[in-house]
Protein backbone atom coordinates (compact mmCIF):
# COMPACT_ATOMS: atom_id res chain seq x y z
CA UNK A 1 0.00 0.00 0.00
CA UNK A 2 1.46 3.10 -1.20
CA UNK A 3 -0.37 4.48 1.83
CA UNK A 4 1.47 6.95 4.70
CA UNK A 5 -0.47 4.79 7.13
CA UNK A 6 1.48 2.04 6.64
CA UNK A 7 4.93 3.74 7.24
CA UNK A 8 5.20 3.42 10.82
CA UNK A 9 4.12 -0.17 10.81
CA UNK A 10 6.97 -2.21 11.78
CA UNK A 11 7.00 -5.96 10.80
CA UNK A 12 4.17 -5.81 7.70
CA UNK A 13 3.66 -8.41 5.33
CA UNK A 14 3.18 -7.60 1.76
CA UNK A 15 2.23 -10.19 -0.65
CA UNK A 16 2.15 -9.45 -4.58
CA UNK A 17 -0.11 -12.49 -5.73
CA UNK A 18 -2.22 -13.42 -9.09
CA UNK A 19 -5.69 -11.66 -8.30
CA UNK A 20 -7.21 -15.18 -8.21
CA UNK A 21 -9.78 -16.74 -6.03
CA UNK A 22 -6.78 -19.17 -4.57
CA UNK A 23 -5.20 -16.43 -3.48
CA UNK A 24 -7.48 -15.55 -0.96
CA UNK A 25 -6.59 -18.29 1.35
CA UNK A 26 -2.98 -16.82 1.29
CA UNK A 27 -4.21 -13.70 3.00
CA UNK A 28 -5.99 -15.37 5.49
CA UNK A 29 -2.89 -17.56 6.14
CA UNK A 30 -0.84 -13.88 6.17
CA UNK A 31 -3.40 -12.51 8.40
CA UNK A 32 -3.26 -15.88 10.90
CA UNK A 33 0.80 -14.96 11.05
CA UNK A 34 0.12 -11.56 12.21
CA UNK A 35 -1.84 -12.83 14.88
CA UNK A 36 0.87 -15.13 15.76
CA UNK A 37 3.28 -12.04 15.78
CA UNK A 38 0.85 -9.59 17.98
CA UNK A 39 -1.36 -11.62 20.37
CA UNK A 40 -2.56 -8.62 21.82
CA UNK A 41 -5.34 -8.11 19.12
CA UNK A 42 -8.31 -9.85 20.65
CA UNK A 43 -10.01 -12.90 18.54
CA UNK A 44 -13.17 -10.35 18.13
CA UNK A 45 -10.87 -7.64 16.56
CA UNK A 46 -9.04 -10.46 14.46
CA UNK A 47 -12.52 -11.72 13.15
CA UNK A 48 -13.53 -8.20 12.27
CA UNK A 49 -10.69 -7.60 10.15
CA UNK A 50 -10.65 -11.01 8.50
CA UNK A 51 -14.11 -10.59 7.71
CA UNK A 52 -13.51 -7.04 6.06
CA UNK A 53 -10.09 -8.32 4.26
CA UNK A 54 -11.68 -11.46 3.36
CA UNK A 55 -14.55 -9.75 1.45
CA UNK A 56 -13.21 -7.07 -0.17
CA UNK A 57 -10.37 -9.25 -1.79
CA UNK A 58 -13.20 -11.38 -2.81
CA UNK A 59 -14.50 -8.22 -4.61
CA UNK A 60 -11.63 -7.48 -6.10
CA UNK A 61 -10.50 -10.90 -7.50
CA UNK A 62 -14.11 -10.99 -9.10
CA UNK A 63 -15.00 -7.50 -10.40
CA UNK A 64 -12.36 -5.88 -10.75
CA UNK A 65 -10.96 -8.11 -13.75
CA UNK A 66 -14.54 -8.88 -15.05
CA UNK A 67 -13.65 -7.51 -18.93
CA UNK A 68 -10.46 -7.75 -19.23
CA UNK A 69 -11.09 -10.96 -21.48
CA UNK A 70 -10.45 -14.65 -20.39
CA UNK A 71 -9.17 -16.39 -17.61
CA UNK A 72 -6.59 -17.68 -19.72
CA UNK A 73 -5.11 -14.95 -21.64
CA UNK A 74 -4.37 -12.70 -18.66
CA UNK A 75 -3.61 -15.39 -16.30
CA UNK A 76 -0.70 -14.40 -13.73
CA UNK A 77 -1.24 -10.76 -15.37
CA UNK A 78 -3.28 -9.72 -13.32
CA UNK A 79 -1.99 -8.98 -10.13
CA UNK A 80 -2.94 -8.12 -6.48
CA UNK A 81 -0.79 -6.65 -3.46
CA UNK A 82 -1.76 -7.24 -0.17
CA UNK A 83 -0.26 -5.25 2.90
CA UNK A 84 -1.17 -5.71 6.26
CA UNK A 85 0.32 -4.95 9.81
CA UNK A 86 -0.61 -3.94 13.48
CA UNK A 87 0.39 -0.39 14.85
CA UNK A 88 -0.18 1.37 17.98
CA UNK A 89 -4.31 1.91 17.37
CA UNK A 90 -4.92 -1.00 14.80
CA UNK A 91 -5.19 -3.09 12.41
CA UNK A 92 -4.58 -2.14 8.76
CA UNK A 93 -4.88 -4.07 5.65
CA UNK A 94 -4.56 -2.46 1.96
CA UNK A 95 -4.92 -3.77 -1.29
CA UNK A 96 -3.92 -2.08 -4.52
CA UNK A 97 -5.23 -3.97 -8.17
CA UNK A 98 -4.09 -2.62 -11.20
CA UNK A 99 -8.00 -3.37 -12.41
CA UNK A 100 -11.30 -1.56 -13.79
CA UNK A 101 -12.47 1.37 -11.42
CA UNK A 102 -14.82 0.09 -8.84
CA UNK A 103 -18.25 1.89 -9.82
CA UNK A 104 -19.38 1.58 -5.92
CA UNK A 105 -20.37 4.26 -3.69
CA UNK A 106 -19.64 2.77 -0.37
CA UNK A 107 -21.96 5.05 1.97
CA UNK A 108 -25.31 3.34 0.21
CA UNK A 109 -24.09 -0.31 0.85
CA UNK A 110 -27.25 -1.74 2.43
CA UNK A 111 -27.29 -5.28 3.91
CA UNK A 112 -29.56 -7.44 1.95
CA UNK A 113 -32.58 -9.47 2.95
CA UNK A 114 -32.38 -12.67 4.48
CA UNK A 115 -33.04 -14.27 1.26
CA UNK A 116 -30.28 -12.82 -0.61
CA UNK A 117 -27.68 -15.39 -2.37
CA UNK A 118 -25.02 -12.35 -2.96
CA UNK A 119 -24.52 -8.55 -2.66
CA UNK A 120 -24.03 -9.30 1.19
CA UNK A 121 -19.96 -8.52 1.00
CA UNK A 122 -19.70 -4.86 0.97
CA UNK A 123 -22.37 -4.51 3.61
CA UNK A 124 -20.71 -7.38 6.04
CA UNK A 125 -17.06 -5.40 5.60
CA UNK A 126 -18.71 -1.82 6.80
CA UNK A 127 -19.66 -3.30 9.78
CA UNK A 128 -17.11 -5.23 10.44
CA UNK A 129 -14.39 -2.52 10.81
CA UNK A 130 -13.87 1.00 12.07
CA UNK A 131 -12.61 2.26 8.87
CA UNK A 132 -13.23 1.55 5.28
CA UNK A 133 -11.99 3.50 2.15
CA UNK A 134 -12.00 2.70 -1.32
CA UNK A 135 -9.83 5.25 -3.60
CA UNK A 136 -8.38 4.96 -7.57
CA UNK A 137 -5.13 6.87 -7.53
CA UNK A 138 -2.65 6.42 -10.85
CA UNK A 139 -4.72 3.92 -12.54
CA UNK A 140 -4.74 1.39 -9.23
CA UNK A 141 -7.73 0.91 -6.66
CA UNK A 142 -6.64 1.29 -3.65
CA UNK A 143 -8.90 -0.50 -0.53
CA UNK A 144 -7.39 0.13 3.20
CA UNK A 145 -9.49 -0.90 6.28
CA UNK A 146 -8.74 0.02 10.18
CA UNK A 147 -9.58 -2.47 12.83
CA UNK A 148 -9.09 -0.10 16.46
CA UNK A 149 -7.45 -1.50 19.02
CA UNK B 1 -8.00 -24.65 2.87
CA UNK B 2 -11.51 -26.75 3.21
CA UNK B 3 -12.36 -30.36 3.61
CA UNK B 4 -15.68 -31.52 3.05
CA UNK B 5 -17.15 -34.79 4.25
CA UNK B 6 -20.24 -35.63 2.98
CA UNK B 7 -22.77 -38.86 3.99
CA UNK B 8 -26.17 -39.47 4.30
CA UNK B 9 -28.00 -40.79 7.81
CA UNK B 10 -30.19 -43.77 8.05
CA UNK B 11 -33.13 -41.06 8.37
CA UNK B 12 -32.16 -40.13 4.97
CA UNK B 13 -30.77 -36.95 5.82
CA UNK B 14 -27.76 -35.37 4.24
CA UNK B 15 -25.11 -34.61 6.19
CA UNK B 16 -22.11 -32.09 4.85
CA UNK B 17 -19.63 -31.20 6.87
CA UNK B 18 -16.88 -28.61 6.29
CA UNK B 19 -13.86 -28.24 8.15
CA UNK B 20 -11.67 -25.36 7.12
CA UNK B 21 -12.30 -21.92 6.11
CA UNK B 22 -15.85 -21.56 3.86
CA UNK B 23 -14.46 -19.14 1.57
CA UNK B 24 -15.20 -18.04 -2.06
CA UNK B 25 -13.45 -21.55 -3.34
CA UNK B 26 -15.46 -23.62 -0.38
CA UNK B 27 -18.48 -21.57 -1.22
CA UNK B 28 -18.07 -23.08 -4.81
CA UNK B 29 -17.48 -26.86 -3.80
CA UNK B 30 -20.40 -26.38 -1.32
CA UNK B 31 -23.01 -25.55 -3.97
CA UNK B 32 -21.70 -28.46 -6.14
CA UNK B 33 -22.29 -30.74 -2.98
CA UNK B 34 -25.69 -29.60 -2.46
CA UNK B 35 -26.64 -29.85 -6.14
CA UNK B 36 -25.39 -32.92 -6.16
CA UNK B 37 -27.25 -34.11 -2.72
CA UNK B 38 -30.52 -32.56 -4.73
CA UNK B 39 -30.15 -34.37 -7.82
CA UNK B 40 -29.87 -37.61 -5.37
CA UNK B 41 -33.52 -36.56 -4.77
CA UNK B 42 -31.79 -35.36 -0.28
CA UNK B 43 -33.88 -32.68 0.55
CA UNK B 44 -33.61 -32.79 3.81
CA UNK B 45 -29.51 -31.39 4.81
CA UNK B 46 -27.72 -30.89 7.82
CA UNK B 47 -24.83 -28.61 7.66
CA UNK B 48 -22.42 -29.51 10.45
CA UNK B 49 -20.36 -26.39 11.48
CA UNK B 50 -17.98 -27.34 14.23
CA UNK B 51 -15.12 -27.48 12.17
CA UNK B 52 -15.93 -24.31 10.07
CA UNK B 53 -13.28 -21.88 11.49
CA UNK B 54 -15.07 -19.21 9.39
CA UNK B 55 -17.62 -18.09 6.57
CA UNK B 56 -17.85 -15.13 4.28
CA UNK B 57 -20.31 -13.63 2.38
CA UNK B 58 -20.36 -16.51 -0.19
CA UNK B 59 -20.51 -19.47 2.03
CA UNK B 60 -23.52 -17.66 3.33
CA UNK B 61 -24.73 -17.45 0.26
CA UNK B 62 -24.30 -21.10 -0.86
CA UNK B 63 -25.91 -22.32 2.72
CA UNK B 64 -29.36 -19.51 1.74
CA UNK B 65 -29.02 -20.86 -1.77
CA UNK B 66 -29.51 -24.46 -0.67
CA UNK B 67 -32.27 -23.20 1.91
CA UNK B 68 -34.12 -22.52 -1.02
CA UNK B 69 -33.40 -25.14 -3.28
CA UNK B 70 -34.58 -27.71 -0.05
CA UNK B 71 -37.42 -25.69 0.61
CA UNK B 72 -38.64 -25.51 -2.84
CA UNK B 73 -38.82 -29.20 -3.11
CA UNK B 74 -40.22 -29.54 0.59
CA UNK B 75 -37.47 -30.21 2.38
CA UNK B 76 -35.05 -27.72 4.46
CA UNK B 77 -31.32 -27.08 5.21
CA UNK B 78 -30.41 -26.77 8.74
CA UNK B 79 -27.29 -25.98 10.65
CA UNK B 80 -25.59 -27.25 13.57
CA UNK B 81 -22.80 -26.39 15.98
CA UNK B 82 -22.04 -23.03 14.43
CA UNK B 83 -17.90 -22.00 15.61
CA UNK B 84 -18.19 -18.74 17.54
CA UNK B 85 -16.52 -16.63 14.71
CA UNK B 86 -19.00 -18.42 12.51
CA UNK B 87 -22.15 -17.36 14.60
CA UNK B 88 -20.83 -13.93 14.72
CA UNK B 89 -21.26 -13.65 11.75
CA UNK B 90 -24.72 -15.00 11.32
CA UNK B 91 -25.87 -12.62 13.73
CA UNK B 92 -24.29 -9.31 11.95
CA UNK B 93 -25.77 -10.72 8.84
CA UNK B 94 -29.09 -11.37 10.47
CA UNK B 95 -29.42 -14.58 8.91
CA UNK B 96 -29.40 -16.30 12.51
CA UNK B 97 -33.53 -17.15 12.26
CA UNK B 98 -33.22 -18.33 8.70
CA UNK B 99 -30.00 -20.01 9.65
CA UNK B 100 -31.62 -21.14 12.90
CA UNK B 101 -28.27 -23.02 14.93
CA UNK B 102 -29.52 -26.65 16.20
CA UNK B 103 -27.46 -28.63 18.38
CA UNK B 104 -27.06 -31.86 17.14
CA UNK B 105 -26.70 -33.43 13.36
CA UNK B 106 -28.70 -36.28 13.97
CA UNK B 107 -31.38 -34.11 16.38
CA UNK B 108 -31.67 -31.12 13.81
CA UNK B 109 -34.79 -32.82 12.09
CA UNK B 110 -36.18 -33.94 15.16
CA UNK B 111 -36.77 -30.72 16.76
CA UNK C 1 13.61 -10.68 -7.31
CA UNK C 2 14.77 -8.22 -9.98
CA UNK C 3 16.24 -11.03 -11.75
CA UNK C 4 14.97 -10.66 -15.07
CA UNK C 5 14.52 -14.79 -14.99
CA UNK C 6 11.35 -13.91 -12.85
CA UNK C 7 9.72 -11.73 -15.96
CA UNK C 8 8.16 -14.61 -17.65
CA UNK C 9 6.70 -16.55 -14.49
CA UNK C 10 3.22 -16.10 -14.85
CA UNK C 11 1.58 -16.63 -11.38
CA UNK C 12 4.37 -15.82 -9.19
CA UNK C 13 4.37 -14.74 -5.23
CA UNK C 14 5.77 -12.42 -3.71
CA UNK C 15 6.52 -11.80 0.10
CA UNK C 16 7.79 -8.56 2.15
CA UNK C 17 8.26 -9.46 5.62
CA UNK C 18 10.62 -9.34 8.68
CA UNK C 19 13.46 -10.76 8.15
CA UNK C 20 13.19 -12.86 11.56
CA UNK C 21 13.10 -16.86 11.60
CA UNK C 22 9.07 -16.93 12.47
CA UNK C 23 8.60 -15.59 8.36
CA UNK C 24 10.14 -18.62 7.44
CA UNK C 25 7.00 -21.02 7.57
CA UNK C 26 5.27 -18.32 5.98
CA UNK C 27 8.01 -19.24 2.90
CA UNK C 28 6.97 -22.86 3.33
CA UNK C 29 3.25 -22.18 2.70
CA UNK C 30 3.82 -19.85 -0.29
CA UNK C 31 5.58 -22.90 -1.43
CA UNK C 32 2.77 -25.42 -0.79
CA UNK C 33 0.43 -22.52 -2.71
CA UNK C 34 2.66 -23.07 -5.48
CA UNK C 35 2.43 -26.97 -5.49
CA UNK C 36 -1.48 -26.67 -5.51
CA UNK C 37 -0.83 -24.25 -8.00
CA UNK C 38 1.79 -26.41 -10.30
CA UNK C 39 0.76 -30.09 -9.99
CA UNK C 40 2.98 -30.80 -12.53
CA UNK C 41 5.78 -30.01 -10.21
CA UNK C 42 6.53 -33.76 -8.77
CA UNK C 43 7.25 -34.37 -4.90
CA UNK C 44 10.53 -35.00 -5.33
CA UNK C 45 11.28 -31.56 -6.88
CA UNK C 46 9.32 -29.77 -4.59
CA UNK C 47 11.39 -31.42 -1.63
CA UNK C 48 14.59 -30.26 -2.96
CA UNK C 49 12.60 -26.53 -3.53
CA UNK C 50 11.85 -26.55 -0.21
CA UNK C 51 15.24 -27.57 1.68
CA UNK C 52 17.42 -24.88 -0.76
CA UNK C 53 14.86 -22.26 0.02
CA UNK C 54 14.12 -22.74 3.45
CA UNK C 55 18.20 -23.18 4.01
CA UNK C 56 19.14 -19.96 2.42
CA UNK C 57 16.27 -18.24 4.13
CA UNK C 58 17.62 -19.60 7.72
CA UNK C 59 20.98 -18.37 6.54
CA UNK C 60 19.31 -14.88 5.86
CA UNK C 61 17.44 -14.62 8.64
CA UNK C 62 20.90 -15.59 10.88
CA UNK C 63 23.79 -14.06 9.17
CA UNK C 64 23.00 -11.24 7.47
CA UNK C 65 22.06 -8.99 10.15
CA UNK C 66 24.14 -10.53 12.32
CA UNK C 67 25.77 -7.11 13.54
CA UNK C 68 23.00 -4.49 13.23
CA UNK C 69 22.29 -4.53 16.73
CA UNK C 70 19.38 -5.64 19.20
CA UNK C 71 16.26 -7.36 17.75
CA UNK C 72 14.30 -4.62 19.62
CA UNK C 73 16.60 -1.53 17.85
CA UNK C 74 16.03 -3.14 14.60
CA UNK C 75 12.36 -4.94 14.84
CA UNK C 76 10.70 -4.64 11.42
CA UNK C 77 13.45 -2.88 9.62
CA UNK C 78 14.89 -6.09 9.17
CA UNK C 79 13.29 -6.83 5.64
CA UNK C 80 13.48 -9.86 3.47
CA UNK C 81 11.87 -10.00 -0.08
CA UNK C 82 10.86 -13.95 -1.23
CA UNK C 83 9.53 -14.82 -4.57
CA UNK C 84 8.34 -17.98 -6.09
CA UNK C 85 7.55 -18.92 -9.29
CA UNK C 86 7.21 -22.05 -11.53
CA UNK C 87 8.14 -21.35 -15.39
CA UNK C 88 8.02 -23.61 -18.21
CA UNK C 89 11.72 -24.93 -17.14
CA UNK C 90 11.50 -25.15 -13.25
CA UNK C 91 10.80 -23.85 -10.17
CA UNK C 92 12.57 -20.62 -9.28
CA UNK C 93 12.91 -19.14 -5.65
CA UNK C 94 14.67 -15.70 -5.24
CA UNK C 95 15.27 -14.15 -1.96
CA UNK C 96 16.78 -10.54 -1.50
CA UNK C 97 17.97 -8.69 1.64
CA UNK C 98 19.74 -5.66 2.90
CA UNK C 99 21.80 -6.90 5.36
CA UNK C 100 25.68 -6.97 5.01
CA UNK C 101 27.40 -8.73 2.19
CA UNK C 102 27.40 -12.52 2.81
CA UNK C 103 31.38 -13.43 2.74
CA UNK C 104 30.77 -16.59 1.60
CA UNK C 105 32.28 -18.80 -1.36
CA UNK C 106 30.09 -21.02 -2.66
CA UNK C 107 32.30 -23.14 -4.56
CA UNK C 108 34.39 -24.20 -1.71
CA UNK C 109 30.90 -25.49 0.98
CA UNK C 110 31.16 -29.20 1.51
CA UNK C 111 28.80 -31.25 3.64
CA UNK C 112 30.45 -31.35 7.56
CA UNK C 113 30.82 -34.88 9.52
CA UNK C 114 27.77 -36.79 10.49
CA UNK C 115 28.88 -35.32 14.34
CA UNK C 116 28.54 -31.61 13.44
CA UNK C 117 25.32 -29.73 14.78
CA UNK C 118 25.15 -26.64 12.37
CA UNK C 119 27.34 -25.58 8.91
CA UNK C 120 25.24 -28.25 7.02
CA UNK C 121 22.70 -25.63 5.68
CA UNK C 122 24.57 -24.26 2.38
CA UNK C 123 25.78 -27.86 1.81
CA UNK C 124 22.15 -29.34 1.85
CA UNK C 125 21.03 -26.32 -0.80
CA UNK C 126 23.37 -26.79 -3.19
CA UNK C 127 23.07 -30.53 -3.00
CA UNK C 128 19.32 -30.38 -3.29
CA UNK C 129 19.11 -27.71 -6.53
CA UNK C 130 20.08 -27.51 -9.98
CA UNK C 131 21.40 -23.77 -10.09
CA UNK C 132 22.29 -21.96 -6.39
CA UNK C 133 23.46 -18.31 -7.29
CA UNK C 134 24.58 -15.94 -4.65
CA UNK C 135 24.57 -12.16 -5.52
CA UNK C 136 25.88 -8.47 -4.25
CA UNK C 137 24.31 -5.45 -5.61
CA UNK C 138 23.53 -1.97 -5.08
CA UNK C 139 24.28 -2.40 -1.35
CA UNK C 140 21.69 -5.76 -1.50
CA UNK C 141 22.11 -9.57 -1.11
CA UNK C 142 20.31 -11.64 -4.14
CA UNK C 143 19.92 -15.11 -3.66
CA UNK C 144 18.53 -17.09 -6.18
CA UNK C 145 18.21 -20.64 -6.81
CA UNK C 146 16.43 -23.08 -9.63
CA UNK C 147 15.14 -26.59 -9.64
CA UNK C 148 14.62 -27.96 -13.11
CA UNK C 149 11.19 -30.21 -14.32
CA UNK D 1 3.80 -24.66 12.73
CA UNK D 2 4.44 -27.51 14.94
CA UNK D 3 3.70 -29.46 17.99
CA UNK D 4 5.61 -31.59 20.31
CA UNK D 5 4.24 -34.38 21.84
CA UNK D 6 6.75 -35.30 25.03
CA UNK D 7 5.81 -38.62 27.03
CA UNK D 8 7.92 -40.81 28.83
CA UNK D 9 7.10 -45.18 28.17
CA UNK D 10 7.19 -47.22 31.07
CA UNK D 11 10.37 -48.25 30.11
CA UNK D 12 12.08 -44.60 30.80
CA UNK D 13 12.59 -44.28 27.48
CA UNK D 14 11.48 -40.60 26.82
CA UNK D 15 9.69 -40.13 23.78
CA UNK D 16 9.00 -36.95 21.66
CA UNK D 17 7.13 -36.64 18.31
CA UNK D 18 7.21 -33.19 16.59
CA UNK D 19 4.59 -32.56 14.41
CA UNK D 20 4.78 -30.53 11.63
CA UNK D 21 7.83 -29.20 10.43
CA UNK D 22 11.39 -29.34 12.08
CA UNK D 23 12.70 -25.88 10.68
CA UNK D 24 14.52 -23.38 12.46
CA UNK D 25 12.12 -21.98 15.14
CA UNK D 26 11.28 -25.86 16.25
CA UNK D 27 14.35 -27.00 16.33
CA UNK D 28 15.14 -24.45 19.37
CA UNK D 29 12.07 -25.99 20.99
CA UNK D 30 13.73 -29.46 20.15
CA UNK D 31 16.29 -28.86 21.54
CA UNK D 32 15.00 -27.01 24.78
CA UNK D 33 13.10 -30.34 25.17
CA UNK D 34 15.76 -32.50 24.93
CA UNK D 35 17.76 -30.03 27.41
CA UNK D 36 14.69 -30.35 29.76
CA UNK D 37 14.94 -34.23 29.40
CA UNK D 38 18.47 -34.93 30.46
CA UNK D 39 18.00 -32.68 33.67
CA UNK D 40 15.23 -34.78 34.39
CA UNK D 41 17.77 -37.96 33.85
CA UNK D 42 16.30 -39.16 30.94
CA UNK D 43 18.88 -40.22 28.73
CA UNK D 44 17.09 -42.76 26.34
CA UNK D 45 15.21 -40.88 24.07
CA UNK D 46 13.04 -41.99 20.62
CA UNK D 47 12.27 -39.01 18.49
CA UNK D 48 8.84 -40.19 16.53
CA UNK D 49 9.34 -38.68 12.85
CA UNK D 50 5.97 -39.86 11.62
CA UNK D 51 4.26 -36.92 11.68
CA UNK D 52 7.52 -34.78 10.48
CA UNK D 53 6.56 -33.19 7.11
CA UNK D 54 9.76 -31.55 7.04
CA UNK D 55 13.59 -30.97 8.09
CA UNK D 56 15.97 -28.34 7.64
CA UNK D 57 19.72 -28.35 9.20
CA UNK D 58 19.07 -26.82 12.32
CA UNK D 59 16.58 -29.60 12.89
CA UNK D 60 19.24 -32.20 11.84
CA UNK D 61 21.49 -30.18 14.02
CA UNK D 62 18.83 -30.76 17.09
CA UNK D 63 18.96 -34.26 16.52
CA UNK D 64 22.76 -34.51 16.63
CA UNK D 65 23.35 -32.30 19.77
CA UNK D 66 20.74 -34.80 21.48
CA UNK D 67 22.38 -38.00 19.87
CA UNK D 68 26.14 -36.82 21.17
CA UNK D 69 24.46 -35.44 24.56
CA UNK D 70 22.77 -38.72 25.71
CA UNK D 71 25.50 -41.03 24.33
CA UNK D 72 27.89 -38.85 26.70
CA UNK D 73 25.59 -40.02 29.69
CA UNK D 74 25.25 -43.75 28.41
CA UNK D 75 22.46 -43.42 26.70
CA UNK D 76 21.01 -42.65 22.98
CA UNK D 77 18.80 -40.62 21.03
CA UNK D 78 17.11 -42.80 18.01
CA UNK D 79 14.49 -42.01 15.64
CA UNK D 80 11.71 -43.69 14.44
CA UNK D 81 9.87 -44.13 11.34
CA UNK D 82 11.01 -41.16 8.82
CA UNK D 83 8.39 -39.96 6.50
CA UNK D 84 9.80 -39.52 2.89
CA UNK D 85 11.07 -36.23 2.52
CA UNK D 86 12.74 -36.70 6.62
CA UNK D 87 14.36 -39.93 5.15
CA UNK D 88 15.80 -38.19 1.55
CA UNK D 89 17.38 -34.92 3.59
CA UNK D 90 19.18 -37.79 5.89
CA UNK D 91 20.30 -39.77 2.85
CA UNK D 92 22.06 -36.27 1.20
CA UNK D 93 23.37 -35.53 4.60
CA UNK D 94 24.65 -38.68 5.23
CA UNK D 95 23.15 -39.04 8.47
CA UNK D 96 21.18 -41.86 8.16
CA UNK D 97 24.26 -44.28 10.11
CA UNK D 98 24.32 -41.63 13.45
CA UNK D 99 20.31 -41.49 12.65
CA UNK D 100 19.46 -44.79 11.74
CA UNK D 101 15.72 -45.23 11.43
CA UNK D 102 13.93 -47.40 13.75
CA UNK D 103 10.50 -49.27 13.25
CA UNK D 104 8.39 -48.21 16.46
CA UNK D 105 8.98 -45.77 19.46
CA UNK D 106 8.29 -49.16 21.54
CA UNK D 107 11.16 -51.33 20.17
CA UNK D 108 13.65 -48.52 19.44
CA UNK D 109 15.83 -49.38 22.52
CA UNK D 110 15.07 -53.47 22.35
CA UNK D 111 16.60 -54.48 19.04
N1 LIG E 1 -13.66 -4.27 -6.46
C1 LIG E 1 -14.80 -4.03 -7.17
N2 LIG E 1 -14.72 -3.56 -8.44
C2 LIG E 1 -15.85 -3.32 -9.14
N3 LIG E 1 -17.10 -3.49 -8.65
C3 LIG E 1 -17.24 -3.95 -7.41
C4 LIG E 1 -16.10 -4.23 -6.59
N4 LIG E 1 -16.56 -4.65 -5.40
C5 LIG E 1 -17.89 -4.63 -5.47
N5 LIG E 1 -18.33 -4.21 -6.66
C6 LIG E 1 -19.75 -4.08 -7.05
O1 LIG E 1 -20.54 -3.99 -5.85
C7 LIG E 1 -21.55 -4.99 -5.82
C8 LIG E 1 -21.80 -5.46 -4.40
O2 LIG E 1 -20.67 -6.16 -3.91
P1 LIG E 1 -20.83 -7.16 -2.70
O3 LIG E 1 -21.54 -6.46 -1.59
O4 LIG E 1 -19.51 -7.71 -2.34
O5 LIG E 1 -21.72 -8.33 -3.24
P2 LIG E 1 -21.40 -9.47 -4.32
O6 LIG E 1 -19.95 -9.41 -4.66
O7 LIG E 1 -21.80 -10.70 -3.60
O8 LIG E 1 -22.31 -9.13 -5.48
C9 LIG E 1 -21.05 -6.08 -6.74
O9 LIG E 1 -22.09 -6.87 -7.29
C10 LIG E 1 -20.28 -5.29 -7.79
O10 LIG E 1 -21.16 -4.84 -8.80
N1 LIG F 1 23.33 -14.96 4.29
C1 LIG F 1 24.54 -15.04 4.88
N2 LIG F 1 25.19 -13.91 5.23
C2 LIG F 1 26.41 -13.99 5.82
N3 LIG F 1 27.04 -15.14 6.11
C3 LIG F 1 26.45 -16.29 5.79
C4 LIG F 1 25.17 -16.30 5.16
N4 LIG F 1 24.84 -17.59 4.96
C5 LIG F 1 25.86 -18.33 5.43
N5 LIG F 1 26.83 -17.58 5.93
C6 LIG F 1 28.10 -18.09 6.54
O1 LIG F 1 28.31 -19.41 6.07
C7 LIG F 1 28.46 -20.34 7.15
C8 LIG F 1 27.87 -21.68 6.78
O2 LIG F 1 26.45 -21.59 6.64
P1 LIG F 1 25.57 -22.89 6.76
O3 LIG F 1 26.12 -23.92 5.85
O4 LIG F 1 24.15 -22.54 6.52
O5 LIG F 1 25.69 -23.37 8.24
P2 LIG F 1 25.17 -22.69 9.60
O6 LIG F 1 24.29 -21.57 9.26
O7 LIG F 1 24.50 -23.84 10.26
O8 LIG F 1 26.43 -22.27 10.31
C9 LIG F 1 27.73 -19.67 8.31
O9 LIG F 1 28.22 -20.08 9.56
C10 LIG F 1 28.01 -18.18 8.05
O10 LIG F 1 29.25 -17.82 8.58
Amino acid sequence: MSDARMGDLTGHLELSAPASVESIDLTHTLLEHLWQQNPQVDPACRLRVETAAIEVMANIVEHAFKHDGSLAETRGSRRLTTTLGVHADGVVVGFCDDGRPAEIDLSTVTMPDETAESGRGLAMALAAVDELVYDRRDGRNYWSLLCAI
Amino acid sequence: MIEFDVRTLESGVGAVTPRGRLNMVAARQLKDILTTLSSDGVHQIVVDLAETTFVDSSGLGALIGGVKSTRQMGGDLRIVRPTEPVLAVLQITNLDKILRPRDSVELAFHE
